[in-house]
C-alpha cells in the first residue's frame, strides 16, 4: 500500500512526473470481444490522460477460449489483469475459475449504482462476475439489397416464402461463429414461438431452418464474408445487428443500396461486454485494475461509446458528454441506426422488445445442434 | 553439278522443315505445361490482387475491378495497430529463431542422412512430429512451463519456443537435399586437410545452399505464421504480427473491411521481402558458385 | 644392335634421377605399412590379407587387372573404408583410428572428385587453405601446379567446363601442390595422350625425387610403372602376388600370373633335366630342349615353366649361320603391325604358337619359315602354380 | 566405388544440439499431453475412456475417414502438379526464378490470408466465376467455397506451392548425362523419364510427398474458414480444436490429435516403405 | 633383325580381320559427315569448322591431346550438344534436327554415365528394352555382352559396388549391345590393364569386322587407334590436321604437330638442296647433309623439316664398317630403361640431341661414343608450320 494514500498525481511538479513516469503501473487489458475502435483508440488514451501518467494500459486482444487457456495456463502469477469479454467468455471463465467475484464486493469501484436495468439483469445472471461495459440489441435485423428486393420481409414467415421465391439469395453465417446469425436464430426460436432455453423441444426451428437450408448455398464461418456478398451482388438478404449496421453505413463502406430492416416478430436478442478481472491478482494490480473499471463506468468514458454505435449500461450518459473528435461520426450513427433504435440524439433498445442470452451450456448445446442438424446437410 | 547443287538445296530446305516441325511439335508438347503453369499464376494472382483490390480500394462492390484507388486503410491499419512496431519485433523473433534453427538442424540433418544407424526412422519420425501435430497438444503445457520458469513473454522465450517449429522442420527439409550430394567430395576434402568444420562449410554448404535456401523459406513462413502456442506465452508487448492480426480478424467488430484486408496484407511483405531476399541471395551464390 | 643382350648382372638400369634404392632410409617421408589389411563388401573379398612395406619416400605402385583391389587398398589407407581386418601403420604408428584429415594424405581419384562449385585455381588451392598457406604463397604455388599440369589459362574455369584429361589433370595437380607426407594416386593419367603423359610422368618423377613424398600409384601402364616407381606390388584378385623393384617384377617375375600379366606372353612347360655350363637344361613337354639361365629358386628334376617376352624371343633367318642352340623353325602365322611394332605370331616345330615382336616396320609375310631364337638370358623360370 | 565412409561415434554428437532444445522443449511437454489422453476429463487416474469414445462415436472416427478422404487425393494432386511444373521449369531458362517465386508465393501469404483471397477470388461473384461466365464455360457460378472445395483448393494451392519450393531444387540435381545416355540408347522422352530420370529423384520426391501429406493432415484453418466444419471438411484438427476451445476437455482434445498423429505416423510409413522399395541415394553418376 | 627395313612399299601392313578398306562400300552401317561443324562455349571455341567423312562401317579414330575437342565432336554427333554452326549427316541426310533417341548412335561416355539404380544387366539391357527386344532375347544378349567384357558374374551388381575399370566395362557393354548404325566410344578402355585392354580391343575388332557398325573412336593409346581403326582424324585445338590411314598417318604426318603428337621426337629443320639416286638431299641449318626418301609434294629448294622416330634412329657402333652415308658419331647422355625398351638421349655433331629407342634391355652407359645411322627410308619430310 502507498502511505500518502490520497495524493493526486496531477499536482506534481515535472520532475516528480518524470520520477513517477518510471514507477508507472502497468495494466494488461485484454479483449476478447473485439470492440477495438473503443477500447483502444478511445477509452485507453482517455484514461492514461486523466491518471496523468500513472497507468499504462498495454491492450491485445485474443478470443475467449484462448484467453482462458492462457490464463490457467499462467497458473498463480498471471500477466493479465482485466478483460473485457462477451456473453461467451464470461461464463466461460466462471466455470473454468479464472474471474474474480466483482459485485458485491467491489460495488462501489465499478459504480453499480450507475447500471441501467438490463445490465443489472446482466450483473445477476452472471453473479457478479462482470461489470457490463455495453448491452445492446443484437438482431434479428435484415439487411437487404433494394435494388433487388423490394418489399424486404420483415416476419420469419414473410422471409421464408421470399428464399423460396428466391432460392440462393439468402444466407447467414455459422451460428456459432457470428453475432447476426445469432440474433437470426434466437429471433426465429421466438417467432416459431418455441422456448430457446430447452433445447430440445425446436422440433419447427430445426425443420424452418432446414427448409430454407435447400436454398442457401452455403454458411460462411465470417460474418464479414456475409457482407461482402450482399455487397457485390451474391446475395440479396442477410441478416445483421442494428447497430453493426449503423456504424458500417456511417463508416461510408456500405454501398448504398443496401438497407436495412428490423424483424418485427421476435425481440432484440441482447448482446453485452463484460469487465472481468483475473484471479489472484497481486494487490497492487487489483487496485489499478478497479480504478481502471472505475473510470471506464463512469459516464463521462461509457458516453464516448456512443460514437461507436454502441449502447452504454451507465444511466447517467448523454449525447452531449461526447467529446468534439468523435461528435461526427456521432452524427453520422445516429442518422444510419433505423428508427426503432433511436429516440432523438440517443440510441436506444426498444422498451420491452428485447430478451436475454440463455445460458452458456444451452447456447453450446444450441450451436452443436445447429451445426449437426443444418451446417452437416 | 547442277543436280548436286539442288539436291543441297532441298537437304537444307528440307532440314529446315523439320527444323520447323520440331520446334513445333516442342510447342505441342510444351502447351499442356505452360497451361498448367499459367492456371495456377492465374489462381494465385487473382486470389492476391481480389484482396489487394478490396484492400487499396475506394468502393468495389460485385464490379470487374475497383472504382478508384486509396492507400488510406493501409494507413489507418498502420496507425491503429501500430504496425511498424510489431514488424520490428516479429522480425527479431522469427529471424533469429531461423538462423538459430538452421545452425543447430544442419549438423543433424547431416547426420541423418549420411548415417545408417538402428531406430534411424524412429527419431526421423519424432523429428518429425512438432511441425504435424496439432500445436494445441503441446502448446498449453509448454505456455505453463514458460511461465513459471520466467520464459513467457520475452523475447528469448519466443525465440526458443519457435525452435520447436524451425528445428525438425529443417532437418525434414534438408535430409534429401543431403542424401544428393556426391559423398566423394566430403572425402576428397578431408584427405586434402580439411577437418570435419570445413570440409563442411567449404565442401558441404556451398552445394546445400539451395536446400538451406529452401528449408529457411520455409521455416521462417512457418514460425512466422505460429499462432496458439506463441499466443499463449506472448503478452502484448511481446507479440508477433499474425498473432497480433490473427487476433484482430476473429474478433472483428466494426473495423471496416477494406482496413482488415489492409491489417491482413501486412502480413504478407516480411514473409515477401524474406523470401525474395532468400532466393535472390541463392541464385546470387549458385552463380557464384557456377552451378 | 647384337650387344644388346640380356644378362640381369649387366642390367645396371640407369634412371635419370630417382637413385633411391628400394631400401634406402630418407629424411622426410613417412613409412607406409600394411598388415594382414583385408576388405570384405558383403560376400566379395575385395582384399584378402594384404601385407605391404613402402619406405619412406618410396614410390610404389599397384599393378593389377580391373577389379583386382587396388583402388580398395588407397582408399583404406586414405580412411574412406574401413579395414575389414588388419591394420594401417605409418612410420610404424597405427593409424586406424586417425581422422582422414589427419592422415595427411593426398589421393588423386580414379574419378577425379573435383568440387563443383570452385573453379580450378579454388580446387587447387583447397589444400593449402587448410593448412593456413599465407594467400601470396598460395596463389603462388597455385600458379606452379596448375603450369606443371599445362592448366595456367584454366584457372578461372570451373570443373564442368573442362575436358576429362583436363579434369583428371587438375585433380593431380590439387594432391600435389599439398605436399602431403603419403601421395596416392588412382589412374591419374589414364584420360591423357602419350605425349602428355610422359610430360606428366616426368613432372611426377621430378618432383618425387624433390620432395621424396611416399607415392602409391595405381595405373594400368606397365610403362608407367617401369619409370616411375621403386617398387611394384603385383595384385590379383584382392591378393598380392608379388613385390619388388620393376627389374624384379619384370625380370624375374614369379609365377605365372605375374609374367602373363607384365606381358611375358609365351610359356612352356616342362622339367629342368640337366645343368650345362652354368645353365640349368630344359625339356619341354614336347622334348624341345632350351638352355637358361640357372637361378637360386630351382633346381634339376623340378617341374617349371619357362617364359620369354615377345620382343625377347628373336627371329632369324633360316639359313642363317648361328649355333643351333636355343633355336627352333617355324613359320609365321600371322603378322600384325601396331605402332612401332610387328607382331607375329609363329608355329614352332612341335606345335606350339609363339608371340614375337620386333621393333620397326617391315617384316615377314604369313606362310614365311623362319627361325626362332631363345636367348638364354632372356628366358626365366617361374614356379607353375597360378596357371589358371 | 561408392565406400561407406569411415564413421566416427563421434559424428553422432552432432544429432544432439537439435536434439536436445527438442527434448526439453518439445518432447516433455508432448508427454504431459500424452498422459491427459489417458486421463478422464478434468480429473486425474487412468482410464482407456478418451479412447473408447474415439473409436465408438461416429463424431469422432468419421474424421478419420473425412480427413483422408480430403488429405490424401488433394496431395496426389499437389505432387502431379508441382512435379509437372518444376519438371518442365528445370535447368536454366529465362524468368524461371520469378515463375517459381510467383509459384511457391502463397506459402508466404499463410494460410489465413489463402482463406482470404480464396474467398475473394472464387466467391459467386469472383474474378473465377465471372471469367467462366464471361467465356461462356459455365450457366451458373461454380459453388466453390464453404465446402469440400473450398478446403481442397487451399490445400491445393498450399501443397503445390509447398511442394514446388522443395522439388525445384531437387529437380537440377541429377546427372545430365545420365538421362542423355539413355536417349542414345534409344529411350524416347517419356521413357527416360520412366526410367531413368523418376526413378532417380523418386526417394526425395517421396519424402516431400510425405512431408506434405502429414502436414496436410493437420489441416484446421481452412478447413474452417473455407469448408464446411460440420462435415465434409471436419478434420482431427477441428474436433482437435473444439474439444479443447468449446468445451475445455483437453483430455479429449489430445486423444483425437494422437489419433491423427498415429494417422500421420502410418501414412509416413506406407510412403518410406514404397520409398525403401526404390533407389535411394545419390543422382550424379558413380565412376 | 638388320633385315627390317624401313620402305613404304615394302611395308605391306597385314592386318587381322580388317581388310575394309578406307572407302570402301559396305551394305550395312551408316555414313556420318561432319559439314563445317563448329562449337563455342562462351569465348572458346572447342571445334573449328570440322570437315570429316566417316563411310560406311568405317573405324574412325580421334586423336589429339587433352581438351583439344574430341568429346565435343562425340557430343554432338550424338545429339547432346547442339553444333554452333554446320551440320551433320548420316547417310546424307542432314540430322540435325532429329530427336537423340532416333538417331540410333551408341555411346560409352568418358565418366561412363552409368544408371546408379539399375544393376549391372539392367544397365546393359536398357537400350534393348527401349528397342522392345522380347525378354528372352534381351537376356541372351545381355550376358553375351558381359561375357564379351568380362563382367558375367557381376550381372546384379550395382555401379557403385564396381571398380572404376569394372564401370567402364559395363558402359561398353550397354553401348555395344543394342548393335546400333553408329558406335561412339570416348576413351572406352583408359582405365582397363594391358591385357585386358588388349582382349577389349580384340572383341572390338572382331564385332566391327562382324556389323560393320560405324564408330568413332577417341583413344589415347596409339596402339590402339594403329590396331582397331581403318582411318585417323588428327586434331588440335579443335581443328583437325590430317585424316587418312593410320599407315598414312604414321608413316607420312603431314606437319610438325601431326609428327610430334604421334612419337616423331626428332626434328631437324633445313632445306632440300638436292637430289640424289632418286633421293632428296637435304642439308640441315647446322649443315649436316642427309639423303631421304623422295616424295610428291616437296621440291627442291624448299625449307622443310625432317623428322624420324626414335625407334627408327638406330645407333651403331663408331667403330663398325657401315656406310658414312646418313651416319652421324654423337654421345650417349641419357639412358633410360622403360618396360621393353631403352630410350637414349644423344648428343650428336652439330649439337642437336637425338631421341633413340631400342628394345630390349641392355645399353650404353651415357658418356659413351656412338654413331647415329639415319635411315633415308625412315625419314620423313614435313612441313614446316605448325611448330609452336
Ligand atoms: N561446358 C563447357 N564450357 C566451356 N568450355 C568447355 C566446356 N566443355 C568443354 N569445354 C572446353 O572445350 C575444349 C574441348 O573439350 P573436349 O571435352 O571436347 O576435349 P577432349 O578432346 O574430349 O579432351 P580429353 O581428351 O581431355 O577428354 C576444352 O578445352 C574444354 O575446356
Ligand atoms: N561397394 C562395393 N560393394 C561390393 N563390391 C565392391 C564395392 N566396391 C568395390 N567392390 C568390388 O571389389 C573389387 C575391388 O574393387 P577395386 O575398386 O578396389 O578395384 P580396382 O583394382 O581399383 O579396379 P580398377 O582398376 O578397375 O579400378 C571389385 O571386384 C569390385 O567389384
Ligand atoms: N497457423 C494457424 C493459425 C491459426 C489461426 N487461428 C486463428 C484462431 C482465432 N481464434
Ligand atoms: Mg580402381
Ligand atoms: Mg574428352
Amino acid at each position: 500500500g502507498s502511505k500518502e494514500g490520497g495524493t493526486d498525481s496531477s499536482q506534481t511538479s515535472t520532475d516528480a512526473a518524470a520520477e513517477l513516469q518510471e514507477e508507472r503501473i502497468t495494466i494488461t487489458f485484454y479483449s476478447v470481444a473485439g470492440g477495438d475502435e473503443y477500447y483502444n483508440d478511445i477509452l485507453i488514451p482517455l484514461f492514461e490522460e486523466q491518471m496523468s501518467g500513472k497507468y499504462e494500459v498495454l491492450y491485445a486482444r485474443a478470443t475467449p477460449q484462448e484467453i482462458i487457456s492462457k490464463i490457467k495456463a499462467q497458473g498463480q502469477n498471471p500477466n493479465i489483469d482485466v478483460v473485457v469479454t462477451g456473453l461467451d467468455g464470461l461464463p466461460m471463465g466462471i466455470n473454468e475459475g479464472v474471474w474474480k467475484q466483482l459485485i458485491p464486493e467491489f460495488e462501489e469501484e465499478v459504480r453499480f449504482e450507475e447500471l441501467n436495468d438490463i445490465a443489472r439483469t446482466y450483473v445477476e445472471k452472471f453473479n457478479g462476475y462482470g461489470v457490463p461495459v455495453t448491452v445492446g440489441p443484437g438482431g434479428p435485423v435484415l439487411a437487404y439489397n433494394s435494388d433487388k428486393v423490394e418489399q424486404p420481409p420483415t416476419t420469419f414467415v414473410e422471409l421464408k416464402s421470399w428464399i423460396s421465391e428466391n432460392p440462393g439469395k439468402f444466407m447467414y453465417a455459422a451460428v456459432s461463429s457470428s453475432g447476426p446469425a445469432r440474433g437470426f436464430f434466437f429471433g426465429l426460436i421466438q417467432s416459431l414461438g418455441e422456448d430457446m432455453n430447452d433445447p430440445q423441444s425446436l422440433t419447427q426451428t430445426w425443420e424452418y431452418l432446414s427448409d430454407i437450408g435447400q436454398m442457401i448455398d452455403s454458411y460462411p464461418s465470417k460474418t464479414s464474408d456475409t457482407f461482402n456478398f450482399l455487397y457485390d451482388g451474391t446475395v440479396d438478404i442477410i441478416p445483421h445487428s442494428p447497430f453493426w449496421y449503423a456504424s458500417l453505413k456511417a463508416e461510408g463502406i456500405v454501398p448504398p443500396n443496401i438497407q436495412a430492416v428490423k424483424m418485427e416478430d421476435a425481440k432484440q436478442i441482447i448482446d453485452a461486454h463484460f469487465y472481468a478481472m483475473v484471479n489472484n491478482l497481486p494487490e497492487e494490480k487489483e487496485k489499478a485494475v478497479l480504478e481502471f473499471i472505475n473510470f471506464a463506468m463512469s459516464k463521462e468514458a461509457q458516453s464516448q461509446m456512443l460514437s461507436r454505435a454502441m449502447t452504454p449500461v451507465n444511466e447517467n450518459v448523454s449525447a452531449d458528454l461526447i467529446l468534439p473528435d468523435y461528435q461526427e461520426t456521432y452524427q453520422n450513427v445516429l442518422e444510419f441506426a433505423l428508427p426503432d433504435f433511436k429516440d432523438g440524439d440517443q440510441l436506444i433498445i426498444p422498451e420491452g422488445e428485447w430478451v436475454l442470452f440463455p445460458d452458456i451450456d444451452i447456447i453450446n448445446d444450441l450451436y452443436t445442434q445447429w451445426e449437426e442438424r443444418i451446417l452437416a446437410q | 553439278m547442277q543436280t548436286s547443287i539442288s539436291n543441297e538445296v532441298e537437304s537444307v530446305l528440307q532440314s529446315h522443315k523439320h527444323k520447323y516441325r520440331k520446334r513445333l511439335f516442342n510447342y505441342l508438347k510444351a502447351l499442356p505445361f505452360w497451361l498448367l503453369i499459367i492456371s495456377f499464376i492465374m489462381i494465385i494472382l487473382g486470389m492476391t490482387l481480389s484482396v489487394f483490390f478490396s484492400a487499396f480500394g475506394t468502393e468495389w462492390f460485385g464490379t470487374f475491378l475497383p472504382e478508384g484507388y486509396t492507400f488510406e486503410w493501409m494507413k489507418r491499419a498502420w496507425v491503429a495497430y501500430d504496425i511498424g512496431s510489431y514488424y520490428k519485433i516479429t522480425l527479431k523473433i522469427v529471424g533469429v529463431a531461423t538462423i538459430i534453427s538452421l545452425i543447430l538442424s544442419i549438423p543433424s540433418a547431416y547426420v541423418l542422412a549420411r548415417k545408417q544407424f538402428p531406430f534411424k526412422d524412429a527419431l526421423i519420425g519424432f523429428y518429425q512430429l512438432p511441425f504435424t501435430l496439432p500445436e494445441l497438444v503441446y502448446a498449453i503445457p509448454i505456455a505453463s512451463i514458460f511461465y513459471s520458469i520466467g520464459l513467457a513473454e520475452t523475447i528469448p522465450g519466443l525465440i526458443i519456443v519457435n525452435l520447436i517449429i524451425g528445428i525438425p522442420f529443417s532437418v525434414f527439409i534438408l535430409i534429401p537435399f543431403i542424401e544428393s550430394l556426391d559423398p566423394r567430395l566430403e572425402w576428397a576434402a578431408q584427405s586434402l586437410g580439411a577437418n570435419k568444420w570445413r570440409m563442411f562449410t567449404r565442401i558441404v554448404f556451398p552445394q546445400l545452399i539451395p536446400g538451406i535456401t529452401a528449408a529457411a523459406i520455409n521455416i521462417f513462413i512457418r514460425m512466422f505464421s505460429t499462432f496458439i502456442i506463441i499466443l499463449l506465452i506472448s503478452g502484448p508487448k511481446t507479440q508477433t504480427l499474425p498473432v497480433m492480426v490473427f487476433s484482430v480478424l476473429s474478433s472483428a467488430g466494426n473495423q471496416p473491411p477494406p482496413m482488415l484486408d489492409a491489417l491482413a496484407l501486412t502480413l504478407m511483405f516480411p514473409l515477401l521481402l524474406f523470401a525474395f531476399i532468400s532466393l535472390w541471395l541463392s541464385s546470387l551464390t549458385q552463380r557464384r558458385l557456377g552451378q | 644392335m647384337r650387344q644388346v643382350m640380356l644378362s640381369e648382372t649387366n642390367s645396371g638400369v640407369q634412371r635419370e634421377n630417382n637413385s633411391v634404392t628400394a631400401t634406402g632410409q630418407r629424411r622426410s617421408g613417412t613409412s607406409v605399412r600394411l598388415e594382414n589389411l583385408s576388405k570384405k563388401f558383403g560376400t566379395t573379398t575385395a582384399v584378402r590379407q594384404a601385407n605391404l612395406e613402402i619406405d619412406h619416400g618410396e614410390f610404389m605402385t599397384l599393378l593389377g587387372p580391373s577389379g583386382c583391389g587396388k583402388t580398395t587398398i588407397l582408399s583404406m589407407i586414405l580412411g574412406i573404408l574401413e579395414p575389414s581386418e588388419g591394420h594401417i601403420y605409418f612410420n610404424n604408428q597405427m593409424i586406424d583410428a586417425l581422422p582422414m584429415n589427419k592422415r595427411d594424405v593426398g589421393m588423386v581419384f580414379q574419378n577425379y572428385a573435383l568440387f563443383p562449385h570452385m573453379t580450378v585455381a579454388k580446387n587447387v588451392g583447397f589444400g593449402l587453405e587448410m593448412r593456413k598457406v599465407p594467400k601470396k604463397e598460395r596463389e603462388k604455388r597455385v600458379q606452379e601446379a596448375l603450369e606443371m599440369v599445362q592448366l595456367s589459362d584454366f584457372a578461372d574455369r570451373f570443373p564442368k567446363e573442362l575436358s576429362g584429361g583436363q579434369q583428371q589433370r587438375v585433380a593431380l595437380a590439387r594432391a600435389l601442390v599439398i605436399r602431403p607426407k603419403v601421395l596416392l594416386l588412382d589412374e591419374p593419367l589414364s584420360n591423357l595422350d602419350a605425349k602428355l603423359r610422359k610430360e606428366m610422368r616426368i613432372q611426377l618423377k621430378k618432383l618425387h625425387s624433390e620432395l621424396k613424398i611416399t607415392t602409391i600409384y595405381v595405373t594400368h601402364d606397365q610403362e608407367e610403372a617401369l619409370s616411375l616407381s621403386t617398387k611394384i606390388a603385383v595384385m590379383s584378385n584382392g591378393v598380392i602376388q608379388q613385390i619388388g623393384t620393376p627389374q624384379q617384377i619384370f625380370l624375374r617375375p614369379k609365377n605365372y600370373f605375374v609374367a602373363n600379366f607384365i606381358g611375358y606372353a609365351n610359356f612352356i612347360e616342362g622339367t629342368l633335366v640337366d645343368e650345362k655350363g652354368g645353365r640349368f637344361l630344359f625339356r619341354s613337354e614336347s622334348g624341345k630342349e632350351l638352355l637358361v639361365q640357372k637361378d637360386e629358386h630351382h633346381r634339376i628334376g623340378q617341374k617349371v615353366m619357362l617364359t620369354i617376352k615377345p620382343e625377347n624371343l628373336r627371329i632369324v633367318d633360316q639359313d642363317a649361320g648361328e649355333s643351333s642352340v636355343n633355336v627352333c623353325p617355324g613359320r609365321i602365322l600371322v603378322s600384325d603391325y601396331v605402332g612401332s611394332t610387328t607382331e607375329y605370331q609363329i608355329k614352332a616345330e612341335g606345335g606350339d604358337i609363339f608371340k614375337v615382336s620386333v621393333l620397326g616396320l617391315k617384316s615377314y609375310t604369313p606362310g614365311h619359315d623362319v627361325c626362332l631364337y631363345f636367348d638364354p638370358d632372356a628366358l626365366i623360370i617361374i614356379d607353375k602354380e597360378l596357371k589358371s | 566405388m561408392n565406400p561407406e565412409a569411415v564413421s566416427s561415434k563421434k559424428d553422432y554428437l552432432l544429432l544432439l544440439p537439435s536434439l536436445i532444445p527438442l527434448l526439453i522443449i518439445f518432447a516433455y511437454p508432448l508427454l504431459r499431453g500424452i498422459i491427459l489422453t489417458f486421463q478422464p476429463y478434468g480429473d486425474t487416474g487412468f482410464t482407456f475412456e478418451n479412447y473408447v469414445r474415439f473409436f465408438t462415436e461416429p463424431n469422432y472416427y468419421m474424421t478419420i475417414y473425412r480427413t483422408l478422404l480430403l488429405v490424401v487425393p488433394a496431395a496426389v494432386l499437389e505432387m502431379v502438379v508441382a512435379f509437372a511444373i518444376t519438371y518442365y521449369l528445370r535447368g536454366r531458362m529465362k524468368g524461371k526464378g520469378l515463375i517459381i517465386g510467383l509459384i511457391i508465393f502463397p506459402l508466404t501469404l499463410g494460410s489465413i490470408l489463402v482463406d482470404m483471397g480464396i474467398i475473394a477470388f472464387f466467391k459467386p461473384n469472383g474474378w473465377f466465376n465471372q471469367i467462366l461466365l464471361n467465356l461462356g464455360l459455365i450457366d451458373e457460378p461454380l459453388r466453390l467455397l464453404y465446402n469440400f472445395w473450398g478446403t481442397f483448393i487451399a490445400l491445393f494451392i498450399l501443397g503445390v506451392a509447398f511442394i514446388s519450393s522443395n522439388l525445384a531444387g531437387m529437380m537440377d540435381s541429377t546427372d545430365p548425362r545420365l538421362e542423355q545416355a539413355a536417349r542414345s540408347l534409344g529411350a524416347s522422352e517419356w521413357a527416360t523419364f520412366r526410367r531413368v530420370f523418376f526413378p532417380l529423384i523418386r526417394s526425395n520426391v517421396l519424402t516431400v510427398f510425405a512431408l506434405n501429406l502429414i502436414m496436410q493432415l493437420g489441416v484446421y484453418t481452412s478447413a474452417i474458414l473455407v469448408g464446411n466444419p460440420s462435415s465434409e471438411t471436419r478434420t482431427f484438427a477441428v474436433v482437435a480444436f473444439e474439444e479443447a476451445m468449446r468445451h475445455f476437455n483437453y483430455n479429449m482434445a489430445n486423444t483425437v490429435a494422437m489419433v491423427m498423429a498415429l494417422t500421420q505416423l502410418t501414412c509416413l510409413l506406407i510412403v518410406f516403405w514404397i520409398r525403401r522399395r526404390g533407389y535411394v541415394g545419390s543422382a550424379t553418376t558413380f565412376k
